[in-house]
This record gives structure tokens, C-alpha cells and sequence, in this order.
């Protein structure tokens, strides 16, 4: 549901992600992290919502 | 005090040619509101004279002042506004610009506050008559006039399809030889139409209450059983002291990004809330909201005139309108008057 | 104009516990940067903060005739006096102040003194002792008198058992439930007050500590007949900007911060919400 | 006529021994006003009323109690506040009890089946800077308005608050006692949020960007919403401090989502929030989206009875895993 209002409120779905990875499944969590860091590339910088830097 | 006509569809063009050196504020229209926010040529936004606008002190008092910030290895970077930016208030109410009178004396005073002074120094504020007062004015009731002249540098009062500009101050006088083109001289009628305006609207301000003695009647009631009365219905929510144009309570908090930069900010706080003077240790003088509603009524008409002699009200009536649950000050008025 | 936002930097010397506990109070030794010198009166206070955390107003735990030095002791409670209790020696924090108006300690010459301290409320007392002691001839009788709940929560032991060895003032300590190993007067402070029946001839009392028992000391050195003018006490609230203009920190139409926080009963007593 | 039954209860209410006092409306003070009134025993009901300018909720006075000073000096043996309630107050009170938040036998409801409200800023709007207080009565659709010595007759939809077109439930589904008719419940339905979906992510996002920039952080909209009652909000803890309380896009941002999101399967669409925001930011537009995926997802009405669970303390295996990649 989180993830629904952060779309209806206009931040990108791709920016959130959660999945099950247990302990043992070291190559699954490398995979997604790649894969998100690939996304948040692909969407650039969200500046809408950033905290100011002073 | 020298009398000027300025014709109204001059008044565009008295505003294009100041906002080259000033920035000018304005009430205009957005999503169907009237907000007081700097009108340039730049934005598309419509002037608005006709409603009142929600929150105007913020041209002069920010919502969020930054006093300083720090970098990594704390060295501290003030960050006092510069005297440069001068600011103008076009269509401000005469209440509004009293109301700014009312702040200079809180943040003068023998420990006087730069952030705020040199802002108020910096800004001219032309006003706006009101001929027709709104629904929930009482201007009159607090020593105010809705056309009076306190804090005001120009005062415009509508005459149909131009203005008669009264100038009170050298800035005014200053503001106006710089666009002297666009301004005549008023013919006799006009000052007569002038005067009428102005009488007209003394009687036109709609709401009364006749305050003399308040202060002494405040004195005596502290725990008198009409504040619970009165008292019930708020839900402490803040919105009055927000949009009050005399409060002037503000929090101070520091905002750090992650040990390396950060500030420490003024932003503006409400007596209505609980955390507002609640002790680290839990213990808080003002538990519930009787004591808290109780301390805005004797803050604005017994503390502020035993510190400065005025009340610390001008009557514009916001703090009635846009209150939720319909807590009415004069009405709360009238039931402490009763109360003595 | 000078901004009174603005804190200055100021560098931990020493730190020491004074008592521990769920609500453990500290000592800091504090110096301020290139040596200024505050030269505060006593009874005035000063916002101690750290950067990025906040500040909060803590009563000046020095005498100003000791000038080389600020001493703050502190509770650890809110977030602010929290950061400060992890902080130590060496570490910089910053000071603004003084801010309030500290007792007028001078029109106190030749007469006798009574400091009635609870828990804390030892701290704004203790530059009081620490002046009268640095000026003894100039005062009369000097008695101190001081309890907590129990013999953990006394601050400043070391210093006050010595003051127990002097001849030209008395010390009274209490605690509020017996415990092995305490001679001394067990019981509430304002009960121990009555005990000692200090005399109200050409004296001076001033008494800070919790609330409760702040309202109670009054009422008993009334009963000794004490005169209004005569009693002293200090009040506390939550304070943001310390000088006056914040609002929060009113009782009546009385700044805590600036009008305060010393206050005479006198002025105290036709304040509204005391 | 309503107000007419509706004081005949309320004087029975009043006259139970354990009941401590009553909340219900009053005229208000000024213009189209409606204002709460508490009425103690033995005290006179005839300020009481109920007309379509009622718009405001009173359940938020029962979950301040603890904080209400009692009027009367002497210890409160009756328990009870009696409580004048309309459909979509009593989901309110359904909720509160399910979570605990205030016990069945604390209330007394007084349901009035109720046929819609006015918003406020359509008739300010309509009628602009009316000072003296006005009567507005509904008459088969139309709204027959007095003021400033005339009378008006608009036709209902014109006025009608936009939540009223879409509410469910007309008539309380719980209550001791129940005054008018009961109407039939209506499905729910989310046009104008399905529309709003669809648009792409930048539009969103510059929608909402302009709405919170306005947002002046008052905090009306969290006090006076019946289900926000933690003692300490998440907005005002300062250990940690999730929020920076400086005023800009992105905490108010942060700030409202947070608020949108601890009311989800919970909102009962009162619309409280959107009512008394001074600068009119359309909340409710969160709110109602939130509702949507509630029911859509997990066939889930917040409010509907005081004993099911609520929606997001359980688990059925066959909850959709959409978001789990």
C-alpha cells in the first residue's frame, strides 16, 4: 500500500523495492541490488523532495 | 501629508517599474485562495484586493528563518539578511500594517533582533483602504481604523477607477517622486469622496465589542469557570496563531544532513501546542488547553498592554474565520467581560 | 548589531559525576574560547548547546569571583542534555549568555544568609556559596541548607562535607528515607527548614529545588516570619531563545528567561499561574 | 422534525444518571457557523440543532476526554458521554473502539440519519462576508438559505460537500438511539482517484509539489482528525526527530505521507482534514486512494463494524504479493 500512495504522490515505483532475500542467498541479494541501482540510473535524481544542502 | 491620484489601470505599470529595484508582495489569486506572495512581473498570478489574504506576516517574519549554519568543522556562516533586497507590501490592510507596528515593538526592545529589523528597515508598505470590511473584522474595538495609518508608508483608497494615494513617510515620499509620471493631483471632489470613503467604512466594520476595562476585568478572573467554558470546544490545533499577523512565537531547532553541513532554523511555534512548554522532565505549566487558550487571551489583551501599553490585537478577524470548531474571540470576549 | 542568536564556542575542561541513577547529573568545567571571561552575576544562566543537537538554558553553576572558569551541572533528560552527558573533556560546545537577572547579591552586604537547595537546585545556589565564601567578611550568619531524596542524589558531597568543617558557616544535609549510614536529618527539605528555625533578623533566604517543595519552604519561612521581600527563589521553564522574544517561557507577563528567573515572593506571589 | 426528536433524546440522555455530559451542535457565532456545544446535566438543551450546515465531527471530543477539564468540580461517578453522531461518525467511533482507542460503554450515541452536508467554502463562496447567523433548511433537494434578511433556494448539489456525493453509509451503524429514517447503504466508489492515477509520474509530481508547498504545518489536519491520538505524534518527537520542523516541499512532504499512511485501512473518509485546512490542500485525494487499495487489494471497509480486526494487523495467505519482487 506503501508503495501505491508514493506512486500517487508522484515518486517513481522503481525507487522503492523490497523482496525476501534469506541469509543464504548472497547472489540473489548482489542481483537486485545491481538491478536497482540500474533503475534509479536509468530515472536520474529525484530533486523534488530533497532536503536542501545548506 | 501630501494627497496623489494614481489611475487604477496605472497601477499594473507602477508595479512593473518597481520591480526592477524592489520585490514587490501582493495578494493574488492561486487555487481559488488569496495568499500574500511576491507578485513579478515574471509569474502570471492575479492581483487580488478583494479578499483577505490568509497569512501575510511571513513577508517580514518568515515561517522558516535560517540563523546560521555550520559546516563540518563548525565554523559558523551567519546568515543575517542583507539590507540589499528591499521588499515592498502592495495591498496591504491597514490591520496588516498595524499589525507589523505591533512586531516592531516586540523585536526592538533593549535586546533588539537583527533578522527581523533589517527586514522591516528594507520593506515599504503601501496599503490598501477597506472600504468594505470582511465578514468577521472588529479593527474599530481594538483601536484600529480601516483606514488608518500605522506602519503604512502610502495608504490607496478606492475611488471607482483610481486611487487616492495619502503618502506618510519619506519612503513614500521617495517611492513616489521615483514614478512621479504616473501620478496627478487630486481635484477637491476627489478628496471629498476620499473622506466620505473613510467615514463610511468606520461604520461599515461589522463586528463590535466594547474592550475598555478588559485588561482589569483579565486581572481579576484568572480561575474564574468561564475559561473551561469557553475553553471546550478547541481542539488545539494552531491554525489561529499561524495566521495572526501579531504572534510572534517561534521554536529554535538545529537540522543536521548527516554530521557534515547543517543550521539552526527560527520557525514559527504555537502556544496552542503542548510541546510548546512542556519540560524535558514532563512537567508542563500549561497541561491542558484551557490554561493554553487562557494564556493567547491574556497574552493579546492583559500581558502585551502591561509590557507596551497597545493590545496585542488589530481585529482582523482571521484567527475567527479559519478556526475550525468555530471558537469565537469576541464572542469569548463578551463571555469574559460577563464573567467579572 | 550584534546578533543574540549567535553562540560562542567554549571547550570542556572537566567533566564529573555528581550522582548517577536513571537521572544522572554531571559537572561540566567549561572554558570559553580565547579565554573570555563571562564575568556573569550569580543566579544567571546561559544556553550551553552543541551543534547540530540544540541548546538548553542551564543556571550558571560558578561564582563570577572565580572568573577563569564556567561550571554547568547538569541532568541528563531531553535530547539536548543528553548529547551533552556523552561529551568529554576536550570537546567543544557553545555558549550564549548570560541571560536573567541573577540575584542582587550586592544589596545583600552585612546580612545573613540562608541557601534552602533540593536535589539540583543545589547548582543556581552554588555560586551564591561560592561568593559569600570568596567574600565571608562581608556577610553575617551563612547557613546552607540542602537535601535530596537520598544520599546518591546529594551533589557537590566532597565540597559541602569540607564546608561541614568550617566554623563561620552550617551545613545541613538531609535525605528524604533513612539509610544506613546517614547521621545527619532525614526528612523533607521544608520540614528541615522548620527544624532549624533560621531567624528572619536581617536575613536573606533564597530557595530553589522542585516546585513542591519550593511552595513549601515558602510557606514555613513565612511561618518563621520571614517578610515577602526577604525571600528569593528561582523559577523554571522551557526556553528557546533566552531573551524574552520566543514567548514560551512566560508566567503572567514575566520572561522566565529575561524578567527572571530570581525572583522576589513578593513579585512572585500576584503572578497568576505560580 | 430531527431537531425537534433529537432534543426530546438528548433530554433523556441527559437526565440517565450515568451520563456525564452531551456533545451535539450549536448555532454558530457568526454566518453559516456551526459551532460544538457540551450540555451538562440539568443544563438547558434548547441551543441543540441539526441542520445541513453540520459538517463539523465531534468524535474528536471523546478521544480528548483526558484532556477535557470537567466542568464540575466533584468527581464524575457517571461514565458515559453522550454523543449526537452522523453515519460517518459513528464508522469513527466503530474504529476507535476496534482499536481500543475508547470503550463501548463510555458512549452514549445519539445517530441522526443524515442526508448530506454543506462545504463550507461553497456557500462562503456563494454568499461572501455574511456576518449575522443564517438558517439553512433542505427541502426536497433544494437548500432554502436565509440570510442578511433574504432567502435563497439552491438546489442540493450545488452546495453539497464533494464526500457526501460519494458516503456510504447515511445512517449510523451504531448508536443507543436513532433519529430519522434509515437509508440504504451506497457502494463505494473512486472516479475522480482513478482519474488522478492514471496521469503520468511527473504530473503527479508536480501536482502534489504545488499542494505541499503551501502546507503551513499548522497541524490542524492531524488535531483534529478523530483517529490520530498518540500521545506522542511522530512529528513532534525529537529523539529521533524524523521530521525537521523548518517549513519547505520536502518535509512537508515527508510529513504528510507519514500522516496519509497512519491512517491506512483506517481512514472513514470524515473529511475533517481537508475541512479545516486553512490552505486548502486536497487531502483527502490521499486519503480516499489509500481506502481504494484497501478495498481493491484486500476487500477491506474501515469502520464497518466495532469488532473486526483491523486491516493491517492481519494476514491472509492469500493476500496479493504484488509489491514483494
Amino acid at each position: 500500500m506503501l508503495r501505491n500512495l508514493l506512486e500517487f504522490s508522484g515518486i517513481n515505483p522503481l525507487r522503492l523495492r523490497m523482496s525476501w532475500v534469506s541469509a543464504s542467498e548472497g547472489k540473489k541479494f548482489a542481483d537486485i541490488i545491481t538491478e536497482i541501482t540500474q533503475d534509479l540510473k536509468s530515472i536520474g535524481p529525484q530533486k523534488a523532495y530533497l532536503r536542501k544542502a545548506v | 501629508m501630501d494627497m496623489l491620484i494614481l489611475k487604477k489601470d496605472a497601477v499594473n505599470e507602477f508595479l512593473a517599474s518597481l520591480s526592477g529595484r524592489y520585490t514587490v508582495w501582493a495578494p493574488v489569486q492561486k487555487d481559488s485562495d488569496t495568499v500574500f506572495e511576491p507578485f513579478g512581473a515574471g509569474q502570471h498570478n492575479v492581483l487580488d484586493l478583494t479578499h483577505q489574504a490568509k497569512i501575510i506576516k511571513h513577508a517580514i517574519f518568515p515561517q522558516t528563518e535560517q540563523l546560521f549554519s555550520f559546516d563540518q568543522n563548525d565554523q559558523i556562516q551567519e546568515a543575517i539578511p542583507g539590507d540589499r533586497e528591499q521588499n515592498i507590501l502592495f495591498g496591504i490592510r491597514p490591520c496588516d500594517a498595524r499589525s507589523f507596528a505591533l512586531l516592531d515593538s516586540v523585536f526592538a526592545g533593549d535586546i533588539p533582533d537583527p533578522y527581523y529589523l533589517v527586514r522591516r528597515d528594507t520593506t515599504i508598505l503601501i496599503g490598501v483602504a477597506c472600504t468594505e470590511p470582511f465578514a468577521n473584522c472588529f479593527c474599530t474595538s481594538v483601536g484600529g481604523n480601516p483606514c488608518g495609518r500605522d506602519g503604512l508608508d502610502l495608504l490607496c483608497t478606492d475611488l471607482g477607477d483610481r486611487y487616492l494615494v495619502a503618502v506618510f513617510s519619506e519612503k513614500g515620499t521617495e517611492l513616489v517622486n521615483k514614478t512621479a509620471s504616473l501620478f496627478t493631483k487630486p481635484s477637491a471632489e476627489d478628496m471629498k469622496q476620499g473622506q466620505e470613503l473613510s467615514h463610511r467604512a468606520e461604520r461599515a466594520v461589522k463586528r463590535h465589542i466594547d474592550l475598555s476595562g478588559i485588561t482589569d476585568t483579565l486581572a481579576r478572573i484568572f480561575e474564574h469557570p468561564v475559561w473551561k467554558k469557553i475553553t471546550l470546544k478547541c481542539i488545539g490545533c494552531g491554525i489561529c496563531t499561524y495566521t495572526c499577523p501579531t504572534c510572534y512565537c517561534f521554536d529554535i531547532q538545529d537540522e543536521s544532513m548527516a554530521q557534515k553541513r547543517g543550521r539552526r532554523v527560527r520557525v514559527w511555534d504555537s502556544c496552542m501546542y503542548k510541546e510548546y512548554t512542556l519540560h524535558a522532565s514532563g512537567h508542563n505549566p500549561r497541561p491542558t488547553r484551557v490554561e493554553r487558550l487562557r494564556n493567547r487571551i491574556y497574552h493579546k489583551f492583559k500581558f502585551h498592554v502591561d509590557t507596551y501599553g497597545v493590545f496585542g490585537c488589530v481585529g482582523c478577524g482571521r484567527c475567527i474565520t479559519l478556526c475550525p470548531v468555530n471558537e469565537d474571540l469576541v464572542e469569548n470576549l463578551i463571555a469574559v467581560k460577563g464573567a467579572a | 548589531m550584534t546578533n543574540p542568536y549567535l553562540p560562542e564556542k567554549a571547550t570542556i575542561v572537566e567533566t564529573r559525576d555528581e550522582t548517577n541513577g536513571a537521572r544522572p547529573i554531571k559537572t561540566f568545567k567549561v572554558v570559553l574560547e580565547h579565554g573570555r571571561v563571562l564575568n556573569q552575576k550569580p543566579g544567571q544562566c546561559a544556553m550551553v548547546g552543541i551543534l547540530r543537537v540544540g541548546e538548553s538554558m542551564i543556571s550558571i553553576a560558578s561564582s563570577p569571583t572565580r572568573p577563569e572558569y564556567l561550571e554547568f551541572s547538569i541532568m541528563k533528560l531531553g535530547r539536548v542534555t543528553s548529547a551533552l552527558h556523552n561529551c568529554e573533556a576536550g570537546e567543544t560546545i557553545t555558549i550564549r549568555g548570560p541571560y536573567g537577572n541573577g540575584f542582587p547579591i550586592e544589596e545583600w552586604r552585612d546580612k545573613n544568609i540562608v541557601t534552602i537547595g533540593g536535589g539540583i537546585g543545589q547548582a543556581p545556589l552554588r555560586p551564591i556559596v561560592q561568593y559569600v565564601l570568596d567574600n565571608r567578611e562581608d556577610f553575617g550568619q551563612f547557613d546552607i541548607i540542602y537535601g535530596a531524596q537520598t544520599a546518591n542524589d546529594l551533589c557537590y558531597k566532597a565540597e559541602l562535607l569540607a564546608l561541614q568543617k568550617r566554623d563561620d558557616l552550617k551545613v545541613h544535609l538531609s535525605i528524604d528515607m533513612a539509610e544506613p549510614g546517614w547521621q545527619g536529618f532525614v526528612g523533607f527539605v521544608p520540614n528541615n527548614v522548620l527544624r532549624i528555625k533560621p531567624s528572619p533578623q536581617n536575613t536573606i533566604a533564597i530557595t530553589c529545588g522542585p516546585p513542591i517543595m519550593i511552595k513549601y519552604v515558602i510557606h514555613n519561612l513565612l511561618e518563621l516570619g520571614f517578610s515577602e521581600r526577604q525571600i528569593f527563589t528561582t523559577l523554571e521553564n522551557r526556553m528557546k531563545c533566552g531573551i524574552g522574544k520566543c514567548g514560551r517561557c512566560n508566567v503572567g507577563n514575566l520572561y522566565v528567561c529575561k524578567d527572571g528567573p530570581v525572583f522576589n515572593y513578593a513579585t512572585l506571589k500576584d503572578l497568576p499561574e505560580f | 422534525m430531527i431537531v425537534q426528536k433529537l432534543k426530546e433524546e438528548a433530554a433523556r440522555a441527559l437526565s440517565r444518571k450515568d451520563v456525564k455530559y452531551l456533545i451535539g451542535y450549536k448555532k454558530g457565532s457568526y454566518g453559516f457557523r456551526i459551532s460544538p456545544i457540551f450540555i451538562e446535566p440539568k443544563e438547558d438543551i434548547d441551543k441543540l440543532t441539526f441542520s445541513p450546515l453540520c459538517n463539523m465531527s465531534l468524535v474528536k471530543y471523546v478521544m480528548m476526554e483526558e484532556t477535557l477539564p470537567t466542568l464540575t468540580e466533584q468527581a464524575m461517578k457517571p461514565s458515559k458521554i453522550a454523543l449526537v453522531a452522523r453515519g460517518c461518525d459513528t464508522r469513527a467511533l466503530n474504529l476507535l473502539i476496534k482499536e481500543k482507542g475508547v470503550a463501548r460503554d463510555k458512549l452514549y450515541i445519539i445517530g441522526v440519519s443524515c442526508t448530506g452536508v454543506i462545504d463550507q467554502r461553497k456557500i462562503e463562496a456563494r454568499f461572501p462576508e455574511v456576518t449575522d447567523p443564517a438558517d439553512v433548511i433542505e427541502e426536497n433537494g433544494n437548500y432554502i438559505i436565509t440570510c442578511n434578511g433574504q432567502s435563497h433556494t439552491i438546489p442540493k448539489e450545488e452546495l453539497l460537500a464533494d464526500l457526501c456525493t460519494v458516503c456510504q453509509y447515511p445512517t449510523p451503524l451504531i448508536y443507543d438511539k436513532l433519529i430519522g429514517d434509515k437509508a440504504a447503504s451506497r457502494p463505494a466508489h473512486y472516479d475522480e482517484i482513478k482519474e488522478f492515477e492514471q496521469l503520468p509520474v511527473e504530473e503527479k509530481l508536480a501536482f502534489w509539489q504545488q499542494q505541499f508547498s503551501k502546507c503551513i504545518r499548522c497541524y490542524a489536519c492531524r488535531n483534529v482528525c478523530p483517529l490520530c491520538y498518540s500521545t506522542i505524534c511522530s512529528m513532534d518527537s525529537l529523539n529521533p526527530q524524523w521530521v525537521w520542523r523548518s517549513v519547505d516541499t520536502s518535509e512537508n512532504f515527508m510529513f504528510q505521507i507519514i500522516r496519509t499512511f497512519h491512517l491506512a485501512g483506517r481512514c472513514i473518509s470524515c473529511g475533517e482534514c481537508e475541512r479545516v485546512c486553512p490552505m486548502n490542500l486536497p487531502l483527502m485525494k490521499l486519503n480516499r486512494k489509500l481506502e481504494k487499495d484497501a478495498k481493491e487489494l484486500f476487500g477491506y471497509e474501515s469502520g464497518k463494524d466495532p469488532e473486526s480486526k483491523p486491516l493491517l494487523t492481519t494476514f491472509h495467505s492469500e493476500d496479493p504479493q504484488g509489491f514483494i519482487l
